[in-house]
């Protein structure tokens, strides 16, 4: 049994190696909780990780006693114990009173979580945003401001934000797993939730957060990323401001890019709205915003936001998300046209 | 009426007294036919008189149809006699689970 | 009737299991499919790891990935892990109660072939345009969005074979009730016996709801229903109750018995009966009852809303403890024992923190708040395969090695068998702790890959370096498994030496009539109670007369063909085809016509006479 | 006791549906069945509460719109009845009385006709009216739950006549008495699911 033992401190010291090591990246995990929600969720998992670290630990020392002590050295027949009744009882009671330290914290974080009564109140002055995810993107409403984007979630810091989930196509799940969540969209009713963003531990992840889609949606589930970005309620306001002044799609800047919007105008805007009003049912909104086009921090959510992957987007989007909605809807590019097109988009920024 | 517990020696005897259960058995599956019947009728009543609240009626309905079924169970299905104890066990955690799957869908799945 | 201990050529030991109702050959049948099925599972799984070992891999592409991972759940779950725990149930429960046969042994190989035609099919999904990709969960809006035919595959497959196992259960159920040895009451019967009941009740009541959801989701793919569909009415959210009122009583399914098996295992190598047997019995009763009343923790974050969600996070809680009477009495049968370490303990040794390690991340997930943060992420895949690997393919394994010299009458070599355990035990720690952190750092389950720069590369390796470790301990026993019957050392009836219970009592493998005369139980353990009285065998309980058998049928195998005939008449009937309507009807013809035989041709079996049983010289056969 | 033995009307026992090994099992076995019955038709009528009255759009028919009671109820007096009838028949068995048991059954099997004709009349009226398998999520859901009951009847039915026509020839014997005796559990247990189809269904459909 040396071997066993020799193993097991491996393990146990590379297990504490990874522990101090990883708590993994800040805008994305839920180790670096960066929000009241996410809070109170980490002290859930730090409770009962503790609770059960101390089961396994009561368990692992009856376990190594065994071990050493009651290996066959001979031949005898041991006596035939029945059971205990004493011992039963522990283990039973024991069990139950943790589970029930454990208990009270759940529910009441499950109510605190799913309290949502400030949105429903009249005259309410809560941020609320309509979430719809698509195949594979999300779409996100501003109902009080009236405004739309799509892909980057623009959110103030320091208050609670409100969400209205829904689907519009098949099932996915919206989360961020730095700021909490995670709640499912699902196609036949509107889930509601709220998130805070803590502005300090924001700027120390970059005022970018990372969102998934966590509910298998297709091929292209594992790319449906989304970007949230944190900002205080000044920049935000200037930014809702800045969003709402946009009543005709912006100018192209260069000639270039005049020739892309043309373009655009003539074989993508039936899908892809360049202004953020909020005038089209969100059932004929067939693809993102790209008003604030020029601002994103990705194309398609996964791709890096330069030019060429731009331009490869374009060309062809199957290769790089699978089974999206994009494809084959619209005629094919020259290269000029590719940068005509780039071009145009690159310069769609509100701010 | 468990196997074969009726054996007093005299084959004549015993398939008298046979019959005569039997045959009382038989009367009561009569009333209790006759009961179904009428419970099944009040339930049609019910809905038929329009004038009564559907809280009413339909906590009311589902009673009778409740009792209906244990007639059908304990008097057309034997489960009254000796020898049944694991069916109604199993009937009736059936019974638990089906009950349980209505009140959640009938709850939990409102919109 | 002697003539089944001659040899037979290959064309008739076919066809004697293609017919046969004898429980310990559909063991057999069930060990080989299920073994077959765990291989292609595992193969899957290596794809699965080769896929994730480094970021934006495109070893597969993303909705081959999909099809993987969906076949891999649901070939393991159905058609790997239950199968072959209903080959343990079968090759050893009646021996255990004392029983000659299972009550229904036609229904019992039927099952089998259900079972065996709905895995066949579903898997021929591969070669005829594509695997079910929506998840072994199906969920409705996916599943009715997907293309092709995959889905159906998954629908008609996991009916056939769905039908298959609940009529097993109810097999199982009147065996343990009706067919018991005299002395054997309900508290002397062996814990592996109890859990084989436990389960059965399950399979009773949890896989109707699943052929409801079943049938659901055909009647919408295939005849234009609108269950799921919102736009009509429909509401998937019903899909995800029925599924997982089926599916949460089916992971306890597949648990129950894996601790029926070690039950089995401590006692013998700890030479000590088992500690607190009623307080086990009743924590698998009580597992039993719980686990249908806590279904909708895998749904915390479909938006039930926090009542359900609190009432569900506290009866989930509440399976922990059960649970745990069973971990400590384990611990206490060893305690004080005289424990041998032989490769069966192994498993059952290593069982005990890896299933431990699994169960405290259920109670985690449990915690409604945080399993929001939890859920569909690798935290969720590490917290199952601790549990299932950790628990029930130990189990299987442990159990293989166990039962292997009752089944066939020889022993697995110990020294490969410990290398397998070894091999197997560190990659499936290497591959699925690292998992737990992967699902807290942000990666989703059931990415067909990820973008670098998460942090998630380095995590991911590791636990594709395990899934080979892995590997290699299934090809070890593989090649014990090959080499071992090549040499085909016979042993007796005991070969461990410290068999406690009935099936031990009798010659490896037994006849196939089991007992020769019935045993008379005296109590727990009844054979260890003879062997401590110094009796070589168990004490008969009636005199030696005819013993009535059963006649094999070839209706079972045709009854399931014909449904996995019709299955293909119902599928491509969407697409127009001619011949799929006559498909549909000769399949249902062949499945009817065989049951209206079955039903008008009388079948008494036959019986083997007194005469016959004593010629067999006596090796043995004696109780 | 044998299956394949004679008997007279001394020597058939009280219980013959339980006086083997064999029919035991068949009997606890079948009632088991029934248990997985409960949960399935549970499930069905769960599925039916939940998507009760959910339709596409106002022109489709809601369940007070349709339903009539005459017609339920008359369905429902012959299926009580053919439970009476198969109580008989088994009375008879009891009492190793085969031509009168014979007699009875096929009085069952012909109420259980009688009802299912209603049945199929019933289901192509609402299908004139537009109310269709697949015309919204409450069709679909009220054909699965009431069609497998009468898919139930079907079998039933041929179940019943397959067991007559089987038996017609050779009278009672430990062999089949209890494949009539399951019969007839399996004839009560639908009868026992109508009794909530037509209150849940029907009547409650058309309370409202
Ligand atoms: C064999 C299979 C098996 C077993 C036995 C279990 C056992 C348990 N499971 Fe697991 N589970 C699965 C298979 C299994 N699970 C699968 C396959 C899924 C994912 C399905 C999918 O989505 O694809 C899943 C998912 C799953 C979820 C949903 C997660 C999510 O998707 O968000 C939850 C949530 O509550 C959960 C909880 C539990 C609990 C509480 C137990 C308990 O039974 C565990 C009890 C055991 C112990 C607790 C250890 C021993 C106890 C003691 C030593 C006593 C002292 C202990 C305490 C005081 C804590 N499981
Ligand atoms: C009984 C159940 C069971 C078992 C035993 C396993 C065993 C394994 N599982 Fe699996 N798994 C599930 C049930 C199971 N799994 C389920 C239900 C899911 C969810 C699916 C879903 O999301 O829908 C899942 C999902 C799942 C995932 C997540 C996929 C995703 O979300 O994207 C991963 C990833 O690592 C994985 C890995 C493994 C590995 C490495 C093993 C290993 O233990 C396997 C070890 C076995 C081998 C390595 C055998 C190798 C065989 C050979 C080498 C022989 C060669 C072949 C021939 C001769 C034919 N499994
Ligand atoms: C069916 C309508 C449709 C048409 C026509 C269409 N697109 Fe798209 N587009 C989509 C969809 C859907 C997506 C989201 C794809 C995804 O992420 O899965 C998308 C995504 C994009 C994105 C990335 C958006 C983001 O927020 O990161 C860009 C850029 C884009 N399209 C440009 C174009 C251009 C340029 C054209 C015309 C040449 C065009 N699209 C035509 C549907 C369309
Ligand atoms: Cu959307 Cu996954
Ligand atoms: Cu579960």
């Amino acid at each position: 049994m040396k071997r066993l033992a020799k193993w097991r401190l491996i393990s146990l010291f590379s297990i504490l190696a990874l522990v101090l090591s990883g708590c993994g990246e800040p805008y994305l995990s839920t180790l670096k909780p960066a929000g009241e929600v996410a809070d109170t969720q980490y002290d859930l998992m730090k409770l009962s990780t503790l609770i059960m670290v101390g089961v396994i630990v009561i368990v692992a020392i009856i376990f190594v006693l065994i071990l050493v002590r009651f290996k066959r050295r001979d031949d005898r027949i041991p006596k035939q114990v029945e059971g205990s009744h004493k011992l039963e009882i522990i283990w039973t009671a024991v069990p139950i009173l943790l589970l029930l330290i454990l208990a009270v914290p759940t529910v009441a974080a499950t109510f605190k979580l799913a309290d949502v009564s400030p949105m429903d109140k009249k005259n309410s002055k809560a941020l609320v945003i309509n979430v719809r995810s698509h195949l594979y993107w999300w779409d996100f409403e501003y109902p009080g401001q009236k405004i739309v984007t799509s892909q980057d979630l623009v959110v103030p810091t320091n208050e609670k934000v409100y969400f209205n989930l829904k689907s519009t196509d098949v099932k996915h799940s919206f989360w961020i797993p730095a700021v909490g969540g995670k709640l499912d969209t699902n196609t036949e009713n509107v889930n509601k939730f709220w998130l805070e963003f803590d502005d300090k531990r924001s700027n120390e992840a970059g005022n970018v957060f990372y969102g998934k889609c966590a509910e298998l949606c297709g091929p292209s589930h594992a790319l449906m990323d989304f970007k949230v970005k944190a900002i205080s309620r000044d920049k935000f306001d200037a930014w809702v401001t800045a969003m709402q002044n946009v009543k005709e799609p912006q100018k192209a800047q260069s000639a270039v890019a005049a020739q892309g919007q043309e373009l655009f105008n003539q074989s993508c805007i039936g899908c892809h709205a360049v202004t953020p009003s909020n005038k089209m049912p969100e059932t004929a909104r067939l693809a993102p915003n790209l008003s604030d086009f020029g601002n994103r921090t990705r194309v398609a959510g996964v791709l890096d936001h330069n030019k060429d992957e731009l331009k490869n987007w374009i060309r062809n989007p199957e290769t790089y998300k699978p089974g999206n909605m994009m494809t084959g809807k619209y005629p094919e590019m020259s290269e000029e046209q590719l940068d005509a097109l780039a071009d145009y988009l690159m310069g769609l920024k509100v701010q | 009426m468990a196997n074969q517990q009726l054996n007093s020696g005299n084959p004549r005897v015993d398939i008298e007294y046979r019959r005569k259960k039997n045959a009382e058995e038989m009367r009561y599956q009569l009333v209790s036919f006759a009961l179904m019947i009428f419970l099944t009728l009040i339930a049609f009543a019910a809905v038929a008189i329009k004038g009564f609240t559907a809280w009413f009626t339909i906590p009311f309905i589902i009673l009778l149809a409740v009792v209906q079924v244990i007639f059908q169970l304990y008097y057309f299905m034997h489960m009254s006699h000796k020898g049944h104890e694991a069916p109604s066990l199993f009937l009736y955690s059936g019974v638990l689970v089906g009950a349980i799957t209505i009140l959640a869908f009938t709850t939990i799945i409102w919109w | 009737m002697s003539t089944y201990a001659q040899k037979k050529g290959f064309g008739a030991t076919l066809w004697d299991f293609l017919t046969t109702v004898d429980h310990k050959k559909i063991a057999i049948l069930y060990l080989i499919a299920g073994g077959f099925f765990f291989l292609v599972g595992g193969l899957e799984a290596v794809f699965i790891r080769i896929q994730l070992a480094v970021p934006n891999n495109d070893f597969v592409s993303a909705g081959l990935f999909n099809e993987i991972i969906t076949m891999h759940g649901t070939t393991m779950i159905f058609l790997a892990a239950m199968p072959l725990v209903f080959a343990f149930m079968n090759a050893v429960m009646p021996l255990q109660i004392g029983a000659r046969d299972v009550a229904f042994p036609f229904v019992n190989a039927l099952g089998f072939w259900l079972f065996f035609f709905g895995g066949i099919f579903l898997n021929l999904s591969w070669f005829l345009g594509g695997a079910p990709d929506a998840g072994w969960t199906s969920y409705a809006s996916l599943a009715l969005h997907s293309k092709g035919h995959g889905v159906d595959f998954y629908v008609l497959g996991l009916q056939i074979s769905g039908i298959g196992t609940l009529i097993g259960g109810i097999n199982f159920l009147v065996t343990i009730i009706n067919m018991r040895a005299p002395g054997m009451t309900y508290m002397r019967m062996p814990l592996f016996t109890w859990t084989t009941f436990v389960t059965s009740a399950l399979i009773l009541f949890a896989f109707p709801p699943l052929t409801v959801g079943l049938v659901l989701m055909m009647f919408d793919r295939l005849f234009g229903a609108n269950f799921f569909d919102a736009t009509m009415g429909g509401n998937t959210i019903i899909w995800e109750h029925l599924f997982w009122i089926f599916g949460h009583p089916e992971v306890y399914i597949l648990i129950l018995p894996a601790f029926g098996i070690f039950s089995e295992i401590f006692p013998i190598f700890s030479r000590k009966r088992l500690f607190g047997y009623s307080s086990m019995v009743f924590a698998t009763v009580l597992i039993g009852f719980l686990g249908f009343m806590v279904w909708a923790h895998h749904m915390f974050t479909t938006g039930l809303g926090p009542v359900a969600n609190a009432i569900f996070a506290v009866a989930t809680m509440a399976i922990g403890v059960p649970t745990g009477i069973k971990i400590f009495n384990w611990l206490l049968t060893m305690w004080g024992g005289s424990v041998k370490f032989t490769t069966p303990m192994h498993w059952a040794m290593a069982f005990i923190p890896s299933f431990l390690a699994g169960g405290v991340t259920g109670v985690m997930l449990a915690s409604a708040a945080a399993d929001y943060q939890y859920h569909d992420t690798y935290f969720v895949v590490a917290h199952f395969h601790y549990v299932i690997v950790g628990g029930v393919v130990f189990a299987v394994f442990a159990g293989t090695h166990l039962y292997w010299p009752k089944m066939f009458g020889t022993m697995l070599n110990e020294v490969l068998g410990k290398i397998t355990f070894w091999l197997f035990f560190i990659g499936f720690h290497l591959t699925f702790f690292i998992q737990h952190f992967l699902g807290l750092w942000g990666m989703p389950r059931r990415v067909f890959t990820y973008l670098p720069g998460q942090g998630f590369d380095t995590a991911n390796m590791v636990s594709s370096i395990g899934a080979a470790f892995m590997g290699l301990g299934v090809i070890v026993m593989l090649y014990n498994i090959i080499i071992t019957s090549v040499k085909n050392v016979k042993v007796g009836n005991d070969p461990w030496g410290d068999g406690r219970t009935l099936e031990w009592a009798i010659p490896s493998p037994p006849p196939f009539y089991n007992f020769k005369q019935l045993p008379l139980v005296r109590g727990l353990d009844a054979y260890w109670l003879e062997k401590m009285d110094g009796k070589k065998g168990m004490t008969p309980a009636e005199p030696l007369g005819d013993i009535h058998m059963p006649n094999s049928s070839f209706l079972p195998f045709m009854m399931a063909l014909g449904l996995f005939i019709a299955a293909f008449g119902a599928m491509y009937h969407v697409n127009d085809k001619a011949w799929a309507l006559p498909v549909l009807i000769i399949g249902l013809l062949v499945t009817f016509g065989s049951m209206f035989l079955r039903s008008v041709r009388d079948d008494h079996g036959f019986h083997i006479h007194k005469e016959d049983l004593i010629d067999e010289d006596d090796k043995g056969v004696k109780a | 006791m044998h299956a394949d033995e004679k008997f007279t009307y001394e020597t058939w026992p009280a219980a013959p549906e339980k006086a083997t090994l064999e029919s035991k099992n068949k009997f606890l076995g079948f009632w088991f069945f029934l248990g997985g019955e409960t949960v399935l038709f549970a499930s069905l009528f769960a599925t039916y509460l939940a998507l009760k009255d959910k339709v596409p759009s106002t022109t489709h028919h809601l369940a007070k719109d349709l339903f009539e009671l005459p017609l339920t109820f008359v369905a429902t007096m012959l299926l009580l009845t053919s439970s009476l009838t198969s109580v008989y028949a088994m009375y008879h068995m009891k009492n190793f009385a085969f031509k009168k048991m014979m007699v009875w059954l096929g009085l069952t099997a012909l109420l259980g006709a009688g009802f299912l004709g209603l049945e199929v009349y019933e289901f192509s009226h609402y299908v004139h009216e537009g109310h269709t398998f697949t015309s919204s999520a409450f069709g679909s859901a009220f054909y699965a739950l009431v069609g497998f009951h009468g898919g139930h009847v079907a079998f039933g039915l041929l179940w019943c006549l397959t067991l007559m026509f089987r038996n017609s020839k050779r009278g009672l014997d430990l062999y089949n008495a209890p494949k009539f005796y399951v019969f007839s559990l399996y004839w009560h247990f639908i009868d026992v699911v109508w009794v909530f189809i037509f209150t849940v269904v029907y009547l409650m459909g058309m309370v409202g």
